[in-house]
């Protein structure tokens, strides 16, 4: 069956110049780049060249200031645990959002367990955090701010230049996890005034398994692990050279994307088309996140009196693949922590439905989806005790 | 997580949706671990459910549960259809991911609710309210829009 | 120019049934392994067949006893930390060897600092661990065991079933690195006793930058990082699908090598012929390592007189591929722990160079070393001032 | 850690090792952090050095900036040679990786040490002994074999 991939804050497929940028390392250039022979001098090479780019996708002044992990997990949990240890003298609060990422937020409650203070920022209808908010809950102690980019779940930006700016008024650390942001937009760690910022691979067409952080210079930051020198001391082990140069080119496609818009201009363009086409085919359906402010392929809405989970499977029979809540959450019974913070109630909550678009996506994925839907959530209202109520009413 | 086929092969060729009008019982039965409801409508005839439906907000696993448990106890004298676990149910469905296995619970609770349903209908008492489980830490906000 | 490889405690050349496994994972079946729709089941599934034949790798029972990980420096990280947090209740002993990796090393070493106690132990001339020595070192609030398989820099083998015997006698978790070992001999832990396994990828043919840990149902192990519920919950972030159906496929192309050691023998075969060739064309060489009881891939021996950087530099003007110590600490001053541990002094263990060999490893790559080394060697020992003391003393 | 080409180049085509026989001044230093030996030898006529030999036990760094060092200041004044610093000799090189920078201190020490050892001699002192660093934490196991 011909799949309509439409799951993109999940994970994307692989840009073929990625893949192609990586196949030599993972044949022919296999070396261990710290071998002192030319043939570990040539994936050494492979390694700076790829931090020097992705120094320059993130706008920073010295490819040092990246080292590489195995993901965007792995870089919030350095990011935050590695700066919440290193600067822990100065204090021990730390402030953060109700919408985070899992990677954030769970980092944060086992801190919570080791003694320090977590403020866990509301944010608006929109799901939206309000600088306002960061400003009021910074205290003497408060040592690091962590608020993302813009959400897995709804796509919406969150106004971090103005709280990277609040952070370094008060020399409090600023970590962004912007996994969500990289790719869509160009990500400027000086305009956001930020001092570490996490991103993964395989959320723009690079390879999975394999992210970066950057860490502004003079920013101290405790590795997590122990082991070899490797990454500047802050992430052990042996280079995965091909991931590493699969992150660097992704990044380079990105940064030349955003020279040439139109591929996100087309994304936008089949994203307003799927969300039109759904407003104007199914009833009582609400938009979650921003309106105007929200990455440029993502679609989340609620479906009021039915179940995502529903949804998704009916549209699975037709090849399009879709999310509820957040891919790494599924198989949990709660709904989305995002659109409750957001004020849903439980029921329209459950009922959410995550459509992610990517530079893959065409014209048939979104027909796909508005041939689909409409009978799926038919089907699942009518078997449903409160549509059946809410008419009858 | 991954659903056995025949659930999935139960969810799209679902049977017993929607409601009975003048059912005999009406069993409805929310699950406090999820905040999801289900509602069963049973039609007696003589001791012996003649029709069963159901009406789930609920996820895939309890859609296909109260399908397969209304199916069930269709022809089955009352006594019978009150023997009726959410156990055999999975059995019958393959099983459920292990996280998923409360939610058969449901088409267990449902059909035993409308069951008592119509037997106090028959004394003359008033209708059941709905019932959820002990645990239940949220009300139905689904139920208020 | 012509490159012998030489460094595959370091890293292996991927095995082209390996990439080949791995390629459906990078193009079409990108999907993330935690997607409801079947196209993500597809991922999942392939991630679980990994962990099914990983188990087996092992000889575990359920492969609910493996996990993934970025590598042998996080499978060892988790294996340590995540023990020694889990289980603190128990005690906070910890025994080691001194000639771990630095993954393993450096955990305790942390450790340390926050109020664990740690023995290490000694080996002896020939880079072993006594088991006597083990026992002699527990205490009643001794938590963890930790001795490596395999040694990376000697090949030394442990006598880690014994160790394992004593540790399940004391009830003591039993961690053993088997890095080294994977893939050069089969890895049972029921046979070793052993709680807990690591094992990375790309030493034994597998992709770089994915590792595996093996935890024995009933062993507790907190998690290292927070994140999503992946990996039964001890290792979050987005599963790696191409890097962990690579190990696996390392794992199965391990498990038939085994069957058929026809190419384990000639490795050890050109091993053997090397390690003869170098004793008659170099005078004053002596061996690191057991003589026999050593993994069949690995020959370490130091230059006397002369230290190992220069012969690794003149080697390489003709494509060999050594090392020097091991490869994740080349940049660091100090000569090699292992060395020291065993009693050589600073001077020869600064003169060692490891050779390490694979099942691609030819006639031709050890006639290079042959014709190579020697001449290096003279070379050095000419300009070096211990050397001349030495001849005309 | 990569050295430049110019350090690979100058290690590939050394120049002056070995001893000079009857030398006029020997500096011996070493290097406390690393553990590392440097010999060097000078014959000197008039005031200018023009034989300078180096013997090196140590790293690839320590061997080509000797040889390096021993080129340039071959043909100096013994004044002018006193001058000459590891930096000069690293920019000859085309630097070096920063770990590896303390190994250059060798080669302008063992100088150094040598016309030192020279202006004893001329003087009729003893000559000098082996000097090492403060920091120096270790013997020099290797003399001992
Ligand atoms: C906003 C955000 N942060 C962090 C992550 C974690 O990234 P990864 O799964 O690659 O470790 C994700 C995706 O899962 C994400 O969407
Ligand atoms: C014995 C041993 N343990 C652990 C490791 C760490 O593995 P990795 O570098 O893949 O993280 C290595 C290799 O570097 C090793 O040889
Ligand atoms: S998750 Fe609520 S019934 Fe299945
Ligand atoms: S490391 Fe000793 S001189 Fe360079």
């Amino acid at each position: 069956m011909k799949i309509h991939y439409l799951d993109n804050n999940a994970t994307t497929r692989m840009d073929d110049e990625v893949l192609k940028a990586m196949m030599p390392y993972m044949t022919d250039n296999y070396a261990n780049a710290s071998g002192v022979y030319s043939f570990g001098q040539d994936a050494r090479k492979a390694v700076e060249d790829a931090r020097a780019v992705t120094a320059k996708f993130f706008n920073a002044d010295d490819p040092r200031e990246i080292i590489f992990t195995s993901g965007g997990t792995e870089s919030d949990n350095i990011a935050i645990r590695g700066a919440a240890l290193a600067n822990a003298a100065k204090g021990k609060h730390i402030i953060t959002s109700a919408i985070e990422h899992h990677a954030v937020l769970n980092v944060c409650k086992a801190l919570e367990k080791e003694g320090y203070e977590v403020t866990y920022l509301p944010v608006d209808k929109y799901g939206v955090v309000n600088p306002d908010d960061v400003k009021k809950a910074i205290r003497p102690d408060t040592v690091l701010i962590s608020i993302m980019a813009a959400n897995n779940e709804t796509g919406s930006i969150q106004p971090v230049a103005e709280i990277g700016a609040i952070a370094r008024e008060q020399k409090i650390i600023f970590h962004t996890d912007a996994v969500q942001a990289a790719g869509k937009y160009p990500i400027d760690v000086k305009a956001m005034n930020a001092d570490l910022v996490s991103i993964s691979a395989h959320k723009f067409y690079g390879p999975k398994g394999v992210g970066a952080l950057y860490i502004r210079k003079g920013v101290k930051v405790s590795a997590i692990m122990q082991g070899g020198h490797h990454e500047n001391r802050k992430r052990p082990g042996t280079e995965n050279v091909p991931g590493i140069v699969g992150l660097a080119k992704a990044c380079s496609v990105a940064m030349d994307s955003f020279k040439n818009p139109k591929a996100h201009e087309k994304v936008k363009m089949l994203r307003d088309k799927l969300q039109a086409g759904i407003f104007e085919k199914i009833p009582e359906v609400i938009l979650n996140g921003h309106p105007e402010n929200r990455t440029e392929n993502t679609l989340n809405v609620s479906v009021k009196f039915i179940e995502g989970e529903g949804m998704l499977i009916q549209m699975d029979f037709e090849g399009i693949c879709a999310s509820s809540g957040s891919a790494c959450t599924s198989g949990s019974l709660d709904p989305s922590h995002v659109l409750l913070a957001m004020g849903l109630d439980h029921g329209t909550a459950h009922g959410s439905i995550r459509f992610s678009l990517s530079k893959y996506t065409t014209q048939e994925d979104i027909d796909a989806v508005l041939k689909a839907l409409p009978p799926a959530v038919e089907k699942l209202r009518n078997m449903s005790p409160f549509w059946k109520n809410r008419v009858t009413a | 997580m991954k659903y056995s086929e025949k659930v999935m092969e139960r969810f799209k060729n679902l049977k017993n949706m929607g409601r009975i009008e003048n059912a005999d019982g009406i069993g409805k039965v929310g699950n406090a671990k999820c905040g999801d409801v289900m509602w069963i409508y049973i039609k007696v005839d003589n001791g012996i459910i003649t029709d069963c439906k159901f009406e789930t907000f609920g996820c895939v696993a309890a859609i296909a549960t109260s399908s397969q448990a209304t199916d069930l106890i269709k022809g089955m004298t009352v006594e019978k259809a009150l023997e009726v676990t959410n156990k055999s149910i999975v059995e019958m469905l393959d099983g459920l991911p292990p996280e998923k296995l409360h939610c058969s619970v449901l088409a267990e609770d449902g059909i035993k609710r409308a069951i008592e349903d119509y037997n106090r209908k028959k004394q003359g008492l008033p209708p059941l309210p709905e019932k959820e489980d002990d645990g239940h830490d949220h009300g139905h906000e689904g139920e208020e829009e």
